[in-house]
């Protein structure tokens, strides 16, 4: 009983390979298309995923820089201290007293002759604080606020250019959004016609099978099974463009990642979301089928 | 035992293919039908193997009325019957072996059966050193056999047969006639829609005439 | 003899777009995803055709700030002055003296008080300098070069943040490409399997006229028509999404706009460029369509 | 006149399904094909209608041997054969109607002329009242005269039927043959393929008899 439900379905699917490599050029087309349909918002997820990676690095939470008046004290300085301290906005801060800022300054630009003509130290005490990540406007309270601590000669904070970040991301937001419904609208509507092309041609199988006494599981089962491999192969596809894909732009992004000094780099598709990519599509393909052959045996259903 | 009681069958575009029909056969009986081109033979024959419904009236087929049956179990129905199509309704991306291994499948037989009907069945029509080609090289009464071949691999307990012979030469029409006799002689329904005079003349079985759609005549009643 | 020409044409339309109608949903969803795969290389296109008004009005052209000594003079300003004039890779300059950096950061800052306590003006003279869009690398050149200049306490260039810049530039260019890549086989995918199942749904009627003496030129024109009628449509539904997705995009962008005190939207495709978009699919269609035939056509050519 | 010297046919499959046939049809002449199924009767149709090549010999229709012909030219001389194909060959796509325009409409016949011909034919045949309907409804029968109309619509000068009656009951059949004999009178060359011996009993016309793809018997010629 076993042994002839397996001999059956291992029919049905060697007939399927076999289908599939029948039409070669038919079906790899339709296969490359859902691949790249697939692989689009599949690689936006994973650009997506490897998002924190990378702005984690980059450190774009704002920044509030604490300038001091030159004739602050010790006192004022442990005064600000604990104030950071107990904002809760401020994730962390740094000093930089004038005396290292003035020798990062010759560091980092090679000035050592000309700081060392200085007459005096020209630069203020500062404090380097890091935020919490909230909106422009938010910091922009607490920039104004600290403005009027004492002995702060000026509060920097380029709220301008957080607002516009801010703006860019919701744009890009936007974009992806846009991207996406599209691409979902392109993979259904291909696995969909992918599959009625099948049944076009197979209609007089469908029709006889069904005249001489085929259960309706018995047609569904080949197409079920073409649709399913056919999303498979789609999937496989789409995982080999995205890595592909990921792999140029890694070669684009070690530059960028030279510049920051930093070490990262576009991370390949997972193990498990590799697993849930090709269930997905297999899926996909499998519902199509589905919904195609059932329109289509209600169609000749005698009445 | 199949039973028609004043089946009306009228197609979508208003076409009274059948009307008010009345019929018994009983099981192991061996009927001709006949008629003009358009008379309504394939339409009765389809409604008794389940393809068409009936408009109205009632088909019974051993005690089932058909109209009333749930469509999850039609198929095991349909699977009583062998059907010989007028235009075949072969597939052709399958050979002559697949196109016959379909209906043994259907069923469920496993493979070596099935092999060994499926020979038998192609031996009797003249087609086994065909087996393996498509049926798209076959000619025109090859073409038909084969559809006999499957119709008959499954050993159904009915076997309608919608113009079996029109393609076939004499010699091979009366073939594929005796195998229907043998089939009528272990007892299995046999029903042929047929013109050829030829097989109509010298034989002593029922044949019924219909006339634009309706029963002109029936000679086991005469 | 053109009455009969024009007859038979007219009689192959009428048909073709009888065809069109019969199967709907499957050629609906073959447009559709035509449309969307054209969408995309042709909106990607019309952002790029937006970006030079864009970025023009953004200004991401770098910028070197001079901060001239405190004790820097009015002939040591007219020198940098003369230099700054001859100097080839300066597009424009703007000196802002030390009063007015006050008085701005009064106004930018609310700050009128805290200046007014301010003991002396702490703030140096300056030049604005607006370099040639050129590398990172000669910019950051020139500011050494300017470093060394006489007065000039501090020439600053944040060629880190123009290097990134550059190279997140680079990151998109090679992410347009593979995009475009991948979309411009997508697109020719899609057009050849949709003739295709044209072309196996009407196998029979192909292989009737051709026995009955039909000429390839007579059997080739309804599908010719079709393809190029589904890549008209293709074209159609693409500009749509292009104009749909701009109008989004323009609601974000608004937004920015604002932020940058700025009054720039994206254009719709201009009037020649739809034009040339629903000639190219609709030749598209036409191409893949004799591609589809010819290969079709010799098949069952007897032998 | 149609010549065939020492005509063979093998299929890509290695099967000789004519070998070394020689035949001479003259202009006008009505000649019967016949034979076993299988015996090669469609394949030499076939070759004449130019819808196979043969793999030697060569065949001459009117002068021009088929085998030299310029595909371009394959189109113009096609025009001037009817073909009743065995299997229909019907566009299911198309109404009754359309299916008749087809090869009028290869020709580039005006709409008008066109209509009337098409109704002439369909009236022949019994299937004017059935001219906007769809081939899939029609019997067997119908669908067979359907591509009788076809194959006769556009006047052909050689009209080549391959079992044209085989579905057909001996009341149709007796209309299409005398449709096809008054075909001939005109001056049209007809050749028939049948196995009905009804047909072949009671004409004296040239019968040709194959036999496993070999001229076995030539009636003109005894
Ligand atoms: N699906 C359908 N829709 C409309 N009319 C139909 C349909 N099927 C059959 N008919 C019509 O019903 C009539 C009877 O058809 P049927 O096929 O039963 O004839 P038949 O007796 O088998 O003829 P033949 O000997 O030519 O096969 C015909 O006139 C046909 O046109
Ligand atoms: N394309 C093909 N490839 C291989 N063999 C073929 C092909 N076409 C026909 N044959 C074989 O050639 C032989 C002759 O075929 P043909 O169709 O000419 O027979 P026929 O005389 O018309 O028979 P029928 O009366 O059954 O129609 C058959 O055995 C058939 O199987
Ligand atoms: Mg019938
Ligand atoms: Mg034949």
């Amino acid at each position: 009983m076993i042994r002839a439900w397996l001999n059956q379905h291992w029919y049905v699917f060697t007939l399927t390979i076999k289908r599939l490599l029948s039409t070669p050029i038919t079906n790899l087309l339709s296969i490359l298309v859902m691949g790249i349909a697939i692989s689009l918002p599949a690689g936006i997820y994973t650009l997506t995923g490897n998002l924190p990676t990378v702005s984690g690095q980059i450190s774009i939470s704002p920044q509030i820089s604490l300038f001091l008046k030159q004739r602050a004290t010790q006192d004022d300085i442990d005064l600000i201290r604990t104030k950071l301290e107990e904002d809760r906005l401020v994730a962390s801060y740094q000093f930089v007293s004038k005396d290292q800022a003035l020798y990062q300054l010759q560091l980092d630009n090679g000035l050592t002759e000309a700081v060392h003509n200085l007459a005096y130290n020209p630069l203020p005490d500062a404090f380097v604080v890091d935020t919490q990540n909230v909106s422009a406007d938010i910091i922009d309270q607490l920039r104004t606020d600290m403005q009027t601590w004492p002995a702060i000669e000026y509060a920097q904070f380029d709220s301008a250019w957080a607002k516009r970040l801010e703006a860019l991301t919701n744009f890009g937001r936007v974009l992806v959004f846009v991207l996406l419904t599209l691409l979902s609208i392109a993979i259904v509507a291909v696995m969909f016609n992918t599959i009625r092309l099948q049944i076009l041609t197979r209609q007089t199988e469908i029709e006889v099978s069904k005249l001489i006494g085929a259960t309706d599981a018995f047609i569904r089962r080949p197409f079920l099974y073409f649709g399913a491999l056919q999303g498979f192969a789609g999937g496989v596809t789409a995982w080999l463009i995205i890595t592909f894909a990921l792999q140029i732009l890694n070669d684009e992004l070690r530059v960028i990642a030279g510049l920051y000094a930093m070490n990262f780099q576009l991370h390949a598709i997972g193990y498990e979301d590799t697993i849930s990519l090709l269930l997905f599509t297999t899926w996909l393909g499998w519902l199509g089928a589905r919904a195609s052959v059932a329109s289509h045996l209600w169609q000749i259903e005698p009445r | 035992m199949i039973q028609l009681r004043h089946v009306s069958k009228r197609f979508p575009d208003g076409y009274m293919a059948l009307s008010n029909v009345d019929l018994t056969i009983d099981t192991g009986e061996m009927v001709f039908v006949t008629g003009h081109s358009g008379a309504g033979k394939s339409t009765l024959l389809k409604l008794i193997a389940t393809i068409e419904r009936p408009t109205s009236g009632s088909i019974t087929i051993n005690g089932h009325n058909i109209a009333q049956i749930k469509p999850a179990a039609l198929p095991f129905l349909r699977r009583k019957i062998g059907f010989v199509f007028q235009d075949h309704k072969l597939l052709f991306d399958r050979t002559v072996f697949e196109n016959v291994l379909l209906p043994l499948q259907i069923s469920g037989f496993d493979r070596n059966t099935a092999t060994s009907r499926i020979r038998a069945a192609l031996d009797k029509v003249g087609l086994l050193s065909k087996e393996n080609v498509l049926p798209i090289t076959l000619s025109g009464g090859e073409q038909q056999r084969l559809c006999i071949a499957r119709a008959v691999v499954h050993r159904p307990a009915i076997l309608i047969a919608d113009e079996p012979t029109g393609n076939l030469d004499s010699a091979y029409a009366r073939d594929i006639m005796a195998m229907f006799f043998s089939f009528h002689q272990v007892g299995v329904t046999v029903l042929i829609a047929t013109h050829d005079a030829n097989l109509l003349e010298d034989n002593k079985h029922r044949i019924i005439a219909l006339q634009q759609g309706k029963l002109q005549n029936d000679q086991s009643m005469a």
